[in-house]
């Protein structure tokens, strides 16, 4: 046989798997009954009275990787978490349970209500800044109006002087009553700002024979009139 | 025709006592219902929500009902009773002579530090807002307003981006406070005053015994 | 002396009568106080606990009335019922059918349907992880246990990187399980294959009716 093909016994089947390291890769392992291949290979090596080392290594050696491919085979099927977790994601969920309604009396008493709130408020008083607890009220009309007047206040202060100049020049006595004679109740409080802002600023000076009585306006510096209130 | 007659009468008979049967099991189903309402709430329920247990448009016809209820306590022996409040509330509760010995056995407090102190806080300032709350109690408070809005003691309406608060009738019910925001919101300054005067026993066990059964003010 | 000893014959009868009122009049009492603990509680107590509260050193008196009252319920017609579980304790509670209708009105935030399962999963399966629950009842179980263990409904004990889940006590003495975790097992598999064998409705709504209303064991 040997001689005839030219080639060792073991390069023919059965045991030409074991020489054939490529062809051993494509097969199912478990197609390979490896006991069958070495014995029969061992035997067959004794009837022919010639033991190849050489031959008889490889032969382990792919007997071995055999075995490892099974193995393999062997501990991915075992490998749990594939399969398992599906298996337990359709367990048997039970029913829900149902409470069964018990009245029961709580402990809470008002006492106890008041020693949290104790405790809530203390938290309270360490805020920085207290949020007002009423919604802020829009301002009242009043508070823009004053505020467009207040920024053109020297426009102002230039009309009401002019005013308290020709009212001099006339001869008739400064007061505030004079000043405000007609006016509407806002422009009478502008006109008040006015001649504060003016004393303020040392324009005018303001004075009162009694509290609560008619005030009097003397202008002062370049152009001023000096006049004297009645009496 | 005369077995015929008396067919026809004993016929109209039967249907006359199943009727009445029908309409007396009807009543006994409300009867029953109505008891374990007022069970399960363990607060005074008023006629509306009784009405909505037993499926029943007339205020009267439960009323009637209910009150046949607190009649079948009375002949019994127990020691549970049903009571008629002023404002045609009605609420079941322990016989107060039987209610020092057993007291003790209550056990579990309607809520926890943390949600009770939210509760007290919107008590004493409401209305409140959302945010105003959240801004003195933390960011729990969120967790807090849910539970207490899940257990009825608080409302939450919506103002705008934020929400007010407010506590309910169950609120004032509970404790044994006003129903009228401030009368309520007096008794609890009254009361929280008068308790930093007052030297408490050190153990704290300074509960207000009977709440439930006592009207404030 | 006839006069005499019929008037001691009397005062005897008298005595005996005063004796068997009295009798009747303590028992009574102790019907009424039982009861009184049992509603305050909403829990199911121990004779123990029974005794204490009715100042007797007998259980076996103390069951003997506690039985009493049981039946007592049962011949009234009325929403509540008292019930006898396995280890000798009792628990008074409402009646399973009139429960729908009235849930709504309970004090405490009820469970809903999701966390109820979660719950029957974990109490038929403890002790289990709390990733085995995540997988089999999806990742809302996360809030689930969270609801549960502040309920103290169940434990959760860290176990390297994972819980262990397990119902506590008073998860048995809410459902009136055995607190022994195999008999408890036991009893709901019990339940739960009564529950199999009835005809469900077709919506789905495989709900537990009427476990509670049954001894177990």
């Amino acid at each position: 046989m040997e001689k005839e093909s030219g080639k060792p016994f073991y390069f023919h089947p059965p045991w030409d798997i074991l020489f054939n390291l490529e062809r051993l890769r494509k097969i199912n392992p478990w197609n390979i009954d490896i006991a069958f291949l070495l014995s029969s290979f061992l035997e067959e090596m004794e009837r022919r009275a010639s033991v190849d080392f050489r031959a008889s290594g490889v032969a382990l050696g792919s007997s071995a990787s055999i075995y490892l491919m099974k193995s393999n085979l062997l501990l991915k099927l075992e490998e749990p978490p594939e399969v398992e977790p599906r298996q337990s994601a359709v367990d048997f969920v039970p029913p829900p349970l149902i409470l069964p309604l018990r009245y029961e009396l709580t402990t809470t008493t008002i006492q106890n209500l008041l020693e949290a709130l104790d405790e809530a408020l203390k938290s309270e008083n360490l805020l920085p800044i207290r949020t007002p607890s009423k919604p802020i009220l829009p301002p009242p009309e009043i508070m823009p109006t004053i505020s467009m007047y207040l920024m053109e206040i020297e426009k102002e202060i230039e009309r009401l002087t002019s005013k308290m100049l020709i009212l001099s020049r006339r001869g008739e006595i400064l007061s505030f009553s004079k000043l405000a004679e007609g006016l509407a109740k806002i422009e009478i409080i502008k006109v008040f700002l006015i001649l504060l802002f003016m004393a303020h600023k040392g324009k005018i000076t303001l004075w009162q024979q009694e509290d609560l009585g008619e005030i009097y306006i003397t202008l002062n510096g370049a152009g001023a009139v000096r006049i004297e209130g009645d009496g | 025709m005369k077995a015929m007659a008396n067919n026809s009468v004993l016929s109209a008979q039967i249907i006359q006592g199943k009727r009445k049967r029908a309409s007396r099991e009807d009543v006994e189903t409300k009867l029953r219902l109505i008891e374990a309402a007022l069970y399960v709430a363990g607060r005074p329920l008023d006629l509306k929500t009784l009405c909505s247990i037993v499926n029943s448009r007339s205020e009267r016809k439960v009323q009637k009902i209910t009150r046949m209820l607190i009649d079948e306590y009375k002949k019994r022996n127990t020691a549970l009773e049903i009571l008629e409040l002023e404002d045609n509330r009605f609420v079941l509760q322990l016989k107060n002579e039987c209610s020092d010995r057993v007291r003790r056995l209550a056990i579990r407090p309607l809520l926890t530090d943390g949600p009770l102190r939210t509760l007290s806080y919107i008590a004493y300032r409401q209305p409140i807002t959302q945010k105003q709350v959240v801004e003195v109690r933390g960011k729990h408070a969120y967790r807090h307003i849910s539970e207490l809005v899940e257990m009825d003691l608080i409302n939450r309406e919506r103002n705008g981006r934020d929400f007010i608060l407010r506590t309910t009738d169950y609120f004032a019910d509970y404790f044994g406070l006003s129903r009228n925001v401030q009368t309520m919101k007096r008794q609890l300054k009254r009361i929280f005053d008068r308790r930093g005067e007052e030297k408490l026993p050190a153990d704290g066990a300074a509960r207000m015994q009977g709440q439930q059964s006592e009207t404030l003010e």
